[in-house]
């Protein structure tokens, strides 16, 4: 699964993007797995109500399903227009 | 529908032209234009915007589609650039062409909305050695809920 | 305040992009065209509009006035035109700039709903042998009552 | 006193525009003077409600006093935009 980082997320962590092989049955889960992982994405996953998550390129929220899931992406609320 | 996320500048001007002359039966044509600006009387460098791509044009697209079935509207243009920005240049910009201006304005409106908050866009202001993501605005959020 | 009532016609990309490029410390810009067109599916072959000289001039500039006193708009450009126009032809357009986008599309929004129904122009359609005086619409006056 | 015609006001009557010596106090009793003049004066001025009034080029109504006005004009409603 390709795990995607935007913006302060991206910088926090240090990449653009992680290939993980899991087996996290939701958003959540995977977040758990990626906070233990190392410091920086522990900082990044600091407080999650800072966060938005898309899933397939469709926001999404926390709680989803990751079964057949190929793509996920995190990223602070956003800022167009 | 004609949708663009693009790193290269457009012109106001041809594009607004162009759209109002393609139009055919519409009364009414509204633009809304946003340019990069230095609100906080600071010494902006640059706006750097990133985005999703392949989610970006695909969230637009579906702003886009709600429009078109909430009002009654001719033809929609979003053009939305990313990268490095400079003061006054143009960020991006909505057309929307209406039988009558109630719907043209509240297209343009609606999408103006949801651009804000639902297409994923993240602008960063890099002042001389500073730089800071620009924080979503909690009215923007709460703009959302008048559709 | 830029505020021109004339018979020849205008550009729209232009103005639009003359009136973008003067803006100082202005976020968003919002433009309004009306264009001639045939609604009701005849045969228009000219709108004639017709306008009060002296007091058309005046109106304007106190509907402009009006919505500088109620957004933080940093400037207002109404275009009028008169005289015989054909279809397709851009019968007028207003611009705001603003810091904030919800006061340019308000400002702009406002200045049509009064230009609408409290500018002195009147508009006749003249279809082959058939010439008829554009009726004011009840949800025209209506509409001033939201603000 | 100028006295102005537009739109369809003016195609009733036939002529944009009147030079008029008038006792009238109000907007109303010059409308009264104008409808016995002549049957298209009547016929432009049938229904008031139809019609709108400008004094001294302002929006006014046809209750307003005449004293020191140097025009009124008399129009429908006003279809710009």
């Amino acid at each position: 699964m390709d795990v995607l980082y935007f913006a302060w997320v991206r910088e926090r962590i240090g990449r653009p993007k992680d290939r993980i092989e899991t087996q996290a049955a939701t958003v959540r889960d995977l977040v758990e797995e990626l906070r233990a992982r190392e410091e920086r994405y522990a900082a990044a996953f600091e407080d999650l109500s800072a966060l938005r998550v898309a899933v397939d390129q469709e926001l999404s929220d926390f709680d989803a399903s990751l079964a057949g899931v190929r793509e996920v992406a995190f990223f602070p609320p956003m800022t167009g227009g | 529908m004609d949708i663009r996320v693009q790193e290269a500048a457009f012109d106001l001007g041809d594009e607004a032209r162009a759209f109002a002359e393609r139009q055919r039966g519409m009364g009414a044509v509204v633009t809304f234009t946003g340019i990069v600006r230095d609100l906080d009387g600071g010494d902006l460098d640059v706006m750097e915007i990133e985005h999703y791509p392949g989610m970006t044009e695909a969230a637009i697209e579906k702003i886009g589609q709600e429009a078109l079935s909430r009002w009654n509207l001719g033809d929609i243009l979003v053009i939305h650039r990313y990268g490095r920005l400079r003061p006054d240049d143009l960020i991006m910009m909505v057309a929307t062409s209406a039988r009558h201006r109630v719907d043209a304005f509240q297209g343009a409106e609606f999408l103006m909305d949801f651009l804000k908050s639902r297409a994923p866009f993240w602008k960063k202001e890099v002042t001389g050695q500073d730089a800071a993501w620009v924080a979503a605005r909690d009215e923007d959020e709460d703009a959302l809920s008048r559709w």
